[in-house]
């Protein structure tokens, strides 16, 4: 087995860059396969389609990412991006002269003021993620129903810059445009992708969701940064806000509603582990893309008509994390014993599920979480 | 045609029960997934044989002739409706977050300042998504032993349970903006323009849109459930028969929910999916902007345009723009005006709800109830007129 | 009965919580106290909150079932298609209406434990998947026109004030309450939630509990379906959509940890009652749909965090107790 | 061997008191500058506590404590690391996704926000050098073994550059072979100058390894001498208050009919031809290196991960077992190593763990569980076995270490198996504790039980054993009768040297 090269390289892989490779070959296998059934489906038009649609979600599924891998959950995305639109909105109908950045910088600001409320109630209040985000799904969606009495924000009293900001594009190549949101929320994956990756405190989030006793004894100050996860959470969702009035152009009190879960699967099928501890950015970003590229290459089979589309997409999110999950499990466990394949001690470790100190999330069979064991002292 | 459903039924079933029997090996589940997506093309054909086979309601012509005699036959005795008491009511509409039904909910409160009345509750689901929400407000007023209930019915017969439950509670509901099919449990309707109307406003839209050599255009609609849009749409295809209609090509009907961002996707799937694509139709105030929108943005104004049923303030710009060069759109707070009169009138004993019934509503004047042509059963008060706008009047 | 309130501290928070909520309400509104009321109380969230039961021992058993909004649509979409095109009794469309609900909880249960995936990307596939299943039977169409027996039995009383689907709810508490209290089977759903492979290693049928309860899940959402259809009268695609947040909410509000391992059925109907009381309670006072969401949303987050400050100032003082547990942490 | 003559860690007179419990009294001790300091007591002496406070998870009541001379209230485990004291568990709190390098410094990377990848590896490998460590600082650490994250922790430690170093029952998961690498890094530490407070039930490790040795008693410090002074005998009196002569009884007696036999038993690329049998009323000892495949033939016999190879006979008859419920029901009992993973569920109660395998037996109509008869029998076990807990509903998590032990043993008594597998039966528990585990196991084989016992602790095998079958890298190395196995023989045999 070792001997075949392309294989040795994959052993020398972490399992998260394992995986995100596997969702690299997904999206390509879905397009591939979309391509022979959709006429021009390898055009440039397609592709701005995705990049200009997914980036909200893509821009969430980060945020996602940043609690979910300090072991936390955010359902209060969609609403936190509904607030943040709706605001930000409001603010340049009466404003229209304001500058762009001062438009992002209220949406950002907004976000992280309600993230910081999540953080506040998760890491000091001691309320668990979800109990606090689903209340705070509900709550906030009420602030801003409350606050715009029903009234909307159209595209005829933002400025022209918002309109425009969707289709302004960097570069362009064929048709295959580089538009600046998804610019945006590229450098955005990347520059999370590397402070998550790099910086102390990303490492220290990976510590706390890995294993929340043994980061409270290495002096990590879990709640401190458990709440910036949450107001990176929030500001993020906030600039997703900013993205959204910017795609959409009316927004209505119930802007982003049931972006929570789309954020949360993207996540979680990008490899992000519920459990905590693992996963990245880019692998968030990876499933995101992966969701989207199939349900907008859906809307465009003219053999899968309106009523079917729901129900092949389910199929379809299905078959991908479960070859995604076998895929992934094949390589990792063959790139694992043919690694470490003559050490007495790790040899046992693939075999004998006693000797692992944590459960890893794909071989765990629980649905959430597993309860943390306190350790005895 | 009735077999088509259990074909599909029954198809997937049999997928379902395959993945059952593969789920232990993933490769084997996804050959089973492979299958449904067969089956599912196969039934898809069957149900698209079938559509086309659908829809044959009421003449409109005739529908026309009949609003006219019933007119006729009762304006000479119109009860004017004035303020005797005040009277507890709710005003429910479809959902409180569209800005039409807060718009709605103005008229009403100005036809209870004016008739001295107590303002009518404005309660309702927060979004239009939830399609059964109404039913929980609709019981609770029952309870509450309001006088009158307003409704804007955003399901279909699901609300006639309740409504019939408040009717034989002896409170009168007058359902206006989107009746309840069946009537049951409904005294009247008031409605904002005639149906078939619609259909005819939005097939000479698509034509002056589109011109004489005609072209291919497809509607963007609110959900699928959608009482009234379907109608409209139902109308508007009967109207596309005629032959002075016979340039214009309808060639999907795609719904956005109600929700700005599903409506951008699939304005834009259109655009993509037809090539020829002249023109979207949106009978819905939230699909038609996002559509436009979508369009703006895309800077496809020129190949493409965007028409339907939207509100001046949201749609302005476009106009404005030659983007969407055309749209129509009633008066949401006469609507409201009109609803909350009749159901004063109803509720204090002034008028009844029967067949030849007419009266006065305040400012705007005469109006009698009739059977409602759009309906096997149910009573209607027509409101109307349309108001198409375009650059020269939409302000 | 102050040791049962020490290891049931939750259910005395909450019990305090709903005494609190019926006084107001009695204070507030005239209509409230009605029997018509209390009825409709129960009468207008049921198919909910007979989820929600089967939901906690879904919850408990350290699994969670996204997709049970979903599977109440594809169960009520099957009994419409199958009335509106076969000459089939309408009896045996319910029945085979619910198996279909309870087939759509076998895929899911047998995904997750043969395939070993998390619940919750399995449901929420689910979620997308049963959802466009009734789409696919229904399109835009509502389908309606049920015997009459069958409307009647959603719509009217069926002994007493009480309509079929009331009995329903009490009779399953009852039920739910005795499987998970006093029973084997609860016993294990309890142990598996707490620890799975300590039961694993204990002989008990891990697999197999967890299959049986997708399988409870999906049966008891498609047994919803049914009688949301007979309360409606008729069956679209969109039916019972976005339940799923409501339904998990009540469960986590009874006190279950989303870890699994623990929480009561008392808890849990507890939360139902003081949910349905304010939500029934603002409707009375006209108070808009949003905000009832919203007031459910501060009344989730508040139980746990006002017992958790109080514990907290209360280990502050001198002589003070030990401190409260929390519901899960 | 000389206590170096400058004290690190002073405590003085401290005192902590729970509710009713004093759980430390007036103590004293004081650490040395390069010294490894045994610290023995049975469990409830007082050594968790004392722990505690010195790493700052609690605040002692009354007394004071002297770092370098200076007052030391770390207030938290952070501050404690920071000034100097750090503590190592029986289970290694590692972070199992981050990597080998990442552990070790995770707590105190000084060097600005950014994380050098390249540069924590090169000076993880440095410092894992210096220990004689030999891992890979890229490799994630939940690949490791235990020994392997002990390793590590030992590596954070140093990297903190920590004056005291408290090792709380290191070697309870670790085989011999791995015991002795260990010491070699303790001795390392030794040279480097930290005093070390070494923490075990293992008395022979306490002799090999300390320099001086403290014995705590029910909270209060008994005594603190050079190991040099002390006996084996001397310190297990002091630490139970009674004669140490009890311990190991093993009543001799003829074992009965085969009752479980295994042939030619394999499971890919884990263990392969494994043969042995078991009769009634025989303890057969299983010995061999953490990771020889022990465990998993184990796990074979109880269906948890089934042979692939091989025949199961039980009574003469060929079965196949292929999950525990199998197992159970022909009569195989597995009593897991990892009491808290594995074993117990530790939020429910006594009586509910009792229980667990042998549910069905308390099963009335409707599923209904009989409570009674099954407080009755979980009763009776507590009694026999002598399971010290405030009542039959406590969560099993409130009970020590040894009553937890004696709550797994009880549930599977209970299933009244006939063949018993015991894994590692004994870890983790103080002296009273274990020979009260072995005292039972020598009443369950004279009842006629076959019990099968796996155990890292060479003596006990040896002692408890009719018979030892040796393992080593997955396959049988040799079975041994008692009065023809030694603890050199059976060793060489474990590490392959025979």
């Amino acid at each position: 087995m070792s001997s075949i090269p392309a294989l040795s390289a994959l052993r020398r892989l972490r399992p998260d860059r394992l995986k995100e490779l596997s969702l690299v070959a997904l999206i390509a296998l879905a397009v591939i396969i979309f391509g022979l059934v959709v006429d021009g489906y390898y055009s440039g038009r397609f592709f701005n389609r995705v990049t200009t649609s997914a980036v909200i979600v893509v821009i969430l599924a980060a945020a996602q990412a940043l609690v979910v891998i300090s072991r936390n959950v955010d359902l209060s995305v969609g609403s936190t991006v509904g607030v943040a639109a709706y605001l930000t909105a409001d603010f340049l109908q009466n404003n229209s002269g304001a500058h762009p950045l001062i438009a992002v910088l209220i949406a950002v600001a907004v976000g992280a003021a309600l993230g910081s409320i999540n953080g506040l109630l998760v890491a000091y209040g001691g309320v668990p993620a979800i109990i606090v985000t689903l209340g705070t799904l509900a709550l906030f969606r009420t602030l801003v129903s409350l606050y715009s009495d029903g009234a909307n924000v159209t595209a005829d009293s933002l400025p022209d810059w918002v309109i425009e900001l969707n289709g302004s594009t960097i570069v362009s190549a064929g048709g295959f445009d580089l538009r600046t949101t998804f610019a945006v929320a590229i450098v955005v994956i990347l520059g999370l992708q590397w402070l998550l990756a790099r910086m102390r405190w990303g490492r220290r989030l990976y510590a706390i969701g890995s294993n929340p006793d043994a980061a409270a004894q290495a002096g990590i100050p879990a709640r401190r940064l458990t709440m910036w996860s949450f107001v990176g959470s929030g500001a993020l969702a906030g600039l997703a806000g900013f993205m959204f009035m910017v795609r959409v152009g009316t927004v209505s009190a119930t802007a982003g509603s049931g972006l929570e879960l789309q954020s949360v699967a993207a996540a979680v099928v990008g490899g992000v582990s519920i459990l905590g501890g693992t996963g990245t950015v880019l692998g968030a970003f990876l499933g995101a893309i992966l969701i989207d590229t199939l349900r907008l290459s859906l809307v465009r089979v003219p053999q899968v008509s309106e009523f079917w589309r729901d129900a092949v997409l389910g199929v379809l999110v299905l078959i991908s994390v479960i070859t995604d999950s076998v895929l992934t499990r094949r390589l990792s466990r063959r790139a694992g014993s043919a690694g470490v394949g003559n050490r007495m001690e790790a040899s046992t470790q693939a075999v004998e599920p006693t000797a692992s100190t944590a459960p890893s999330p794909i071989t765990t069979p629980v649905g959430l979480a597993t309860r943390e064991e306190s350790i005895d002292v | 045609m009735k077999k088509y459903p259990l074909t599909k039924l029954l198809a997937l079933l049999a997928a379902l029960t395959l993945m059952v029997a593969a789920c232990g090996d993933s490769e084997e589940s996804t050959d089973a997934a492979e299958e449904t997506e067969d089956t599912a093309d196969a039934a898809e054909d069957t149900a698209e044989d079938a559509a086309d086979t659908t829809d044959d309601t009421t003449e409109d012509t005739m529908a026309e002739q009949e609003t006219e005699d019933s007119e006729a036959a009762a304006s000479g005795d119109a009860v004017a409706i004035s303020g005797t008491e005040s009277i507890t009511a709710t005003f429910l509409p479809k959902c409180t977050n569209i800005p039409v039904f807060p718009q709605a909910n103005d008229g009403a409160v100005e036809a209870a300042t004016e008739l001295g009345s107590e303002e009518a509750a404005f309660v309702g689901p927060a979004d239009c998504g939830d399609a059964t929400g109404q039913i929980e407000f609709m019981t609770n007023a029952v309870t509450q032993g309001v006088q009158a209930i307003m409704v804007s019915n955003n399901a279909g017969d699901e609300l006639a349970p309740s409504a019939q439950a408040a009717s034989d509670a002896g409170i009168p509901v007058v359902s206006w903006d989107s009746p309840i099919p069946s009537a049951e449990g409904e005294s009247v309707f008031v409605a904002q323009v005639d149906f078939d109307e619609t259909g005819q406003v939005m097939a000479d839209m698509a034509r002056n849109i589109l011109g004489d050599d005609g072209g291919q255009f497809a509607i963007l609609s609110a959900t699928p459930e959608a009482a009234n849009q379907n109608a409209w749409i139902a109308a508007m295809e009967e109207v596309l028969a005629v032959d002075d209609y016979a340039n214009l090509e309808l060639v999907d009907t795609v719904y956005g929910n109600d929700v700005a961002e599903d409506s951008v996707d699939q304005a834009l799937a259109l655009v993509d999916s037809y090539p020829d694509l002249e023109l979207i139709m949106a009978p819905t105030t939230v699909g038609i902007v996002a559509a436009a929108q979508a369009i703006t943005q895309e800077g496809l104004c020129d190949e493409v345009k965007v028409s339907g049923l939207g509100l001046p303030d949201e749609m302005r710009e476009y106009t404005l723009s030659g983007c969407a060069p055309e749209f129509a759109l009633w008066s949401f707070q006469d609507l409201g005006y009109l609803a909350y009169y009749v159901a004063y009138g109803l509720a204090t004993g002034q008028i009844e709800a029967v067949e030849g019934q007419s009266f006065t509503a305040g400012r705007m004047g005469d109006f009698t109830i009739e059977a409602d042509p759009t309906r096997d059963a149910g009573l209607r008060v027509l409101m109307g007129p349309f108001t198409v706008y375009n650059e020269s009047n939409v302000g | 009965m102050s040791e049962w309130a020490r290891s049931h501290r939750w259910e005395v928070v909450l019990g305090g919580v709903l005494v609190i909520t019926i006084v107001a309400n009695a204070i507030l509104s005239p209509y409230y106290l009605g029997l018509d009321n209390i009825v409709n109380l129960f009468w207008l969230s049921i198919e909910k909150i007979i989820v929600a039961v089967i939901m906690a021992f879904v919850i408990i058993n350290g699994e969670i079932d996204l997709s049970v909004a979903s599977v109440m649509g594809f169960s009520a979409a099957v009994l419409a298609t199958l009335h509106e095109s076969t000459g089939l009794p309408f009896v045996a469309a319910i029945l085979i209406a619910l198996a279909a609900g309870a087939l759509a909880g076998l895929i899911q249960g047998l995904v997750v434990v043969k395939l070993q995936l998390p619940s919750l990307v399995v449901t929420l596939a689910g979620l997308i998947g049963f959802r466009g299943a009734a789409r696919v039977l229904l399109e835009d169409r509502s389908v309606g026109e049920f015997p009459e027996w069958f409307d009647r039995l959603g719509q009217r009383a069926l002994l007493g004030p009480f309509p079929l689907a009331v009995i329903v709810f009490g009779v399953a508490l009852a039920i739910a309450w005795f499987v998970l209290d006093r029973t084997a089977f609860g016993r294990k759903v309890y142990v598996i939630g707490s620890s799975a492979e300590v039961s694993r290693y204990s002989g008990v049928d891990v697999d197999g509990v967890k299959i049986r309860l997708f399988v409870m899940s999906g049966l008891t959402a498609g047994f919803a379906g049914v009688l949301f259809a007979a309360r409606l009268g008729s069956v679209r695609g969109s039916l019972a959509e976005f339940f799923e947040l409501d339904i998990i909410t009540m469960v986590l509000l009874g006190g279950v940890s989303i870890f699994g391992g623990s929480g009561t059925m008392l808890g849990v109907a507890l939360a139902i009652f003081t949910v349905l009381n304010i939500r029934n309670g603002l409707g009375l006072a006209n108070v808009d749909g949003i905000i009832q969401t919203g007031t459910v949303g501060l009344l989730l987050i508040g139980s746990v965090l006002v017992p958790n400050l109080a514990s907290h100032i209360r280990s502050r003082l001198p002589f003070g107790g030990p401190p409260l547990s929390t519901a899960d942490t | 061997m000389n206590p170096g003559p400058e004290p690190v860690l002073e405590l003085r007179l401290v005192s902590k008191r729970f509710g009713a419990t004093q759980a430390l009294a007036d103590v004293e001790l004081i650490l040395y500058r390069s010294e490894v300091h045994a610290l023995v007591g049975e469990n409830g002496a007082g050594k968790s506590t004392l722990i505690k406070i010195a790493t700052g998870i609690y605040e002692p009541d009354t007394g004071t404590m002297e770092l370098g001379g200076h007052v030391f209230d770390p207030g938290d485990p952070a501050s404690a690391q920071r000034q100097g004291v750090a503590a190592i568990y029986q289970e290694p709190s590692i972070f199992p996704d981050l990597s080998v390098a990442e552990n070790i410094f995770i707590g105190h990377q000084d060097r600005g926000l950014l994380v050098d990848r390249k540069r924590m590896e090169q000076d993880a490998a440095e410092v894992l050098q210096r220990l004689d460590i030999d891992l890979d600082p890229s490799q994630p650490a939940g690949a490791l073994t235990v020994a392997g994250q002990q390793a590590v922790e030992i590596a954070k430690a140093i990297s903190l550059d920590v004056k005291v170093l408290i090792m709380d029952e290191p070697t309870a998961a670790l085989s011999a072979h791995e015991v002795d690498r260990l010491f070699r890094q303790v001795r390392r530490l030794k040279q480097l100058g930290v005093a070390v407070l070494f923490i075990s039930h293992r008395l022979d490790e306490v002799f090999e390894i300390a320099d001086r040795v403290s014995v705590f008693r029910d909270g209060r410090h008994i005594s603190s001498r050079p190991i040099t002074d002390v006996t084996e005998e001397l310190m297990v009196r002091e630490m139970v208050g009674r004669d140490p002569s009890e311990f190991f009884i093993r009543t001799p007696q003829e074992p009965g009919q085969v009752v479980l036999s295994v042939e030619d038993l394999a499971r890919h690329g884990v263990f392969r031809d494994v043969s042995f049998d078991v009769r009634a009323g025989e303890v057969l000892g299983f010995a061999g290196l953490v990771g020889a495949g022990r465990t998993d033939v184990a796990l074979a016999l109880f269906g948890v991960a089934p042979a692939d190879g091989g025949t199961i006979t039980i009574d003469g008859q060929p079965v196949t077992i292929g999950s525990p419920t199998d197992a159970l029901n022909h009569g195989i009992a597995y009593l897991s190593e990892d009491r808290r993973k594995l074993g117990l569920s530790m939020t429910q109660s006594v009586t509910t763990n009792i229980t667990l395998a042998t549910l069905d037996r308390y099963t009335l109509s409707f599923g209904l569980i009989d409570h009674e008869a099954e407080n009755r029998d979980a009763a009776g076990l507590r009694d026999r076995l002598g399971i010290r807990t405030a009542s039959l509903d406590t969560p099993v998590d409130n009970l020590s270490g040894g009553n937890q032990q004696k709550a797994m043993l009880a549930k599977w008594l209970n299933a009244e198996p006939r063949v018993l597998i015991l894994d590692e039966p004994t870890r983790g528990i103080d002296v009273g504790a274990k020979a009260e585990v072995h005292r039972f196991i020598d009443e369950l084989a004279r009842s006629g039980m076959a019990i099968i016992m796996i155990s890292s602790d060479l003596p006990e095998v040896l002692a408890m054993s009719d018979r030892i079958a040796i393992m080593r890298e997955g396959s049988l190395q040799g079975i041994r009768t008692r009065d023809d196995a030694d603890q050199e023989s059976v060793m060489a045999m474990a590490v392959g040297v025979a």
